[in-house]
């Protein structure tokens, strides 16, 4: 067996995420969207807004990645190339890590590059802090991303899986937003916290792709 | 062919008599530890007086909690490698009765937290966050398995999704705890611990005994249920095609 | 298992929820044969041929397969925003293929649509995408579920003469079909 | 009847009551189930037999 067609559902989903309507706007319109509605909802006080600023960005990062994560699975499905895919001989694993990993790619990683404009929205101090928190919701991103594929993929053949997904995905998400926010923070636990945080992406990573494959098999089924 | 029903049939007929065994046992344990628990055993001035009672019930509850999750995952575990029909009706059966208790252990911890710490919902407890978590698992669990169309997809969906489960638990626990000991401020009570007096350690251990063997009970009976129901599917389906 | 099939099926069931869909279902396919599946609508053919195909779990019995099989289903595979010159050259790059594509496109009468996304396809030209990826890669066995729908008379006789060519070169068809045929087969299997 | 304690016990009898409820719920759903799935198999089945009678 050889890496081509895993290469190539790289090549795919990549390609789908950027035809996709908008590409990776609507992941980043929906982050930032849902970011600067809560200083709405919470007040302005520049104190406040700084110590929450990073745990918000985890939950909106975390909820665009199940907004996104919806149609992966779903779309194929639904259009057949699931059952192709399925059929070339690579491990139903390796194909499903492939496209989240793309995935991630067109969509998470985008959020966390815009991460420090945000911050700064939330009244945090420019510093080389924000490049390194800019890092943590990449990596964290990753592991959001694995597990909430996870659910995508059980749920590619439910009609409206979206909050299915969600169900499924948020419990799983709790390690690396509180990693994260841990990472962020600056409490007793800050130094060790963003190694914490890139042993849970490794487990994602390592864990969630069988998990993904099983469900594929299931959903072709 | 299709010979799966032999073993269902045999778990009914074992089940005929271990059901209500265990309902008597469970009824035994429960009331004598409620009696214990409400009016014999004094109260505990070091646990705050009066309310260290509401233990007997929590202590069970968390205790449940815990297994039934566990027993959910291996359930699944042994659907997934030997598709055992059996164990994923009890996979299916554990899961509500499994949030129930879930659902107890938050809201006794609740009530035990309001007059011990003065909040009903305590967010540095790791203990809470916890089982607050296994408890949206128990019902996502549930939600996979109503979406799916038919009872092999359930299974299968359900039995991925256990064992995702089961490997974050630990993880999550593990987090959790790393995120509450930032905030030691709060007194979390130690009840728990084999130091405890033995006048309440064997009331908390009767009824702990009594909730499992009503657990166990309750889940047999879900089974006995679930086998019926879907012998009598399986006989409809047969009236129609004419078989 | 018969010697030199390319396909062997025996004693295939299945159910869905407590519904038997079918059961005892055996079939061997020979280099050069050709099988047509029939059955009402509902009884499984096309499960039966995913079956074959390896992305259903029958309940029982057993399927093996001498060499690589083609697949082609009444959803193609192809994404909307995908153009035919698109999905051939990633497919020929999974399989590992080097494929002249637009000799491949202009023999399957694609020539114009080559670069057109797929949502905007007839479903006629979305089914010859599909069909062009049995010649991305000679493989023994073809499995295909319903493969004359929406095809105009050239298509037809387009895949009849690639069936035929295909089965002279001792290659095998199963294809679930529904009304007539369309094409010269051997054997019949009812489900 | 009921144990007095000397403090909380509306918190405590509380805690019990949410159980009473739970569980008690938890009982009727098993006990309603199991009944109607039992009476259902029966019907089916003397259905059947009512088929082949005929």
């Amino acid at each position: 067996m050889s890496g081509a067609p895993i290469l190539s559902a790289f090549r795919q989903a990549l390609g789908e995420a950027w035809a996709g309507g908008a590409g990776a706007l609507l992941p980043l319109g929906f982050f930032a969207g849902t970011t600067v509605l809560v200083p709405l909802g919470v007040g302005t006080e520049p104190a406040t807004l700084r110590a929450i600023g990073p745990g918000i960005l985890w939950v909106s990062l975390a909820l665009s990645s199940l907004v996104t994560l919806e149609r992966v699975f779903q779309a194929d499905t639904e259009d057949g190339a699931l059952d192709l895919w399925l059929q070339t001989g690579a491990p139903a694993a390796a194909i499903a890590a492939a496209k989240t990993f793309a995935h991630w790619l067109t969509a998470g990683l985008p959020l966390a590059l815009l991460s420090p404009m945000l911050l700064l929205m939330f009244q945090a101090r420019a510093s080389g802090a924000l490049l390194e928190n800019m890092g943590l919701y990449a990596i964290g991103g990753i592991a959001f991303y694995f597990w909430g594929g996870v659910g995508a993929a059980l749920s590619a053949t439910v009609r409206r899986g979206g909050l299915l997904i969600s169900l499924i995905a948020l419990p799983l998400y709790v390690p690396t937003a509180i990693f994260g926010a841990l990472a962020m923070g600056d409490g007793p636990s800050s130094a060790s916290a963003p190694l914490f945080l890139a042993a849970t992406t490794l487990f994602a990573l390592a864990a969630a792709p069988f998990a993904m494959g099983a469900a594929l098999r299931l959903a072709a089924d | 062919m299709f010979s799966w029903f032999a073993n269902p049939h045999r778990f009914v007929k074992l089940s005929d008599w271990l059901v209500p065994a265990c309902y008597v046992l469970a009824a035994v344990g429960i009331l004598w530890g409620l009696w214990q628990g409400l009016w014999i055993v004094p109260k505990d001035d070091y646990q705050g007086g009066d309310i260290m009672r509401v233990m007997f019930i929590h202590v069970p509850a968390a205790w449940l909690a815990m297994a039934s999750y566990l027993g959910m995952a291996v359930m699944s575990f042994v659907w997934f490698i030997w598709r055992h029909e059996v164990a994923d009706i009890a996979a299916k059966a554990i899961a509500p009765l499994g949030a129930t208790w879930t659902a107890l252990c938050l809201a006794t911890g609740a009530i035990w937290g309001k007059p011990t710490w003065g909040t009903w919902w305590q967010w540095d407890d790791a203990r809470m966050m916890s089982v607050l978590f296994m408890f949206f698992l128990f019902l996502g669990y549930m939600a996979l398995r109503a979406a799916m169309d038919t009872r092999q997809k359930a299974a299968r969906a359900g039995a991925i999704l256990a064992m995702v489960g089961a490997l974050n638990v630990p993880l999550i626990k593990f987090s959790v705890d790393l995120f509450t000991s930032l905030h030691q401020d709060a007194s979390v009570i130690t009840a728990e611990g084999p130091k405890m007096a033995a006048v309440y350690l064997w009331p908390l251990l009767i009824s702990s005994f009594g909730h499992t063997l009503l657990f166990a009970a309750l889940v047999m009976t879900f089974m006995r249920a679930e086998i019926w129901t879907r012998r009598a599917a399986q006989l409809r389906a047969r009236l129609m095609t004419g078989d | 298992m018969s010697v030199g099939s390319l396909l062997y099926g025996n004693n295939i069931g299945i159910m869905r929820g407590e519904r038997v869909l079918f059961r005892d279902v055996s079939l061997s396919l020979s280099p050069g044969e050709a099988i047509v599946l029939r059955g009402a609508n509902g009884a499984g053919k096309t499960t039966l041929l995913r079956i074959l195909a390896g992305l259903t779990q029958a309940e029982t019995g057993e399927v093996s397969k001498q060499g690589a099989h083609h697949w082609i289903a009444h959803r193609e595979g192809l994404k909307p925003h995908e153009t035919p010159a698109d999905h051939l050259r990633l497919w020929a790059r999974a399989w590992g293929q080097t494929v002249e594509v637009r000799q491949l496109l202009a023999d399957m009468g694609l020539s114009k649509p080559a670069d057109v996304p797929a949502k905007y396809l007839s479903a006629g030209q979305r089914r010859r995408t599909a069909l062009a990826r049995l010649r991305l890669e000679d493989r023994p066995i073809w499995l295909l579920d319903e493969p004359f729908t929406a095809l105009d008379a050239d298509g037809k006789s387009l895949l009849q003469a690639m069936i035929s060519n295909h089965r002279t070169q001792g290659g095998g068809v199963i294809a679930a079909i529904h009304g007539e045929a369309g094409f010269e087969f051997d054997t019949q299997v009812e489900i | 009847m009921l144990s007095v304690f000397e403090s909380n016990s509306t918190f405590i009898w509380a805690s019990y009551a949410v159980g009473l409820v739970l569980i008690g719920g938890a009982i009727a759903t098993a006990w309603f189930k199991s009944r109607n799935a039992k009476a259902e198999l029966i019907r089916i089945e003397a259905r059947i037999q009512d088929q082949k009678r005929r």
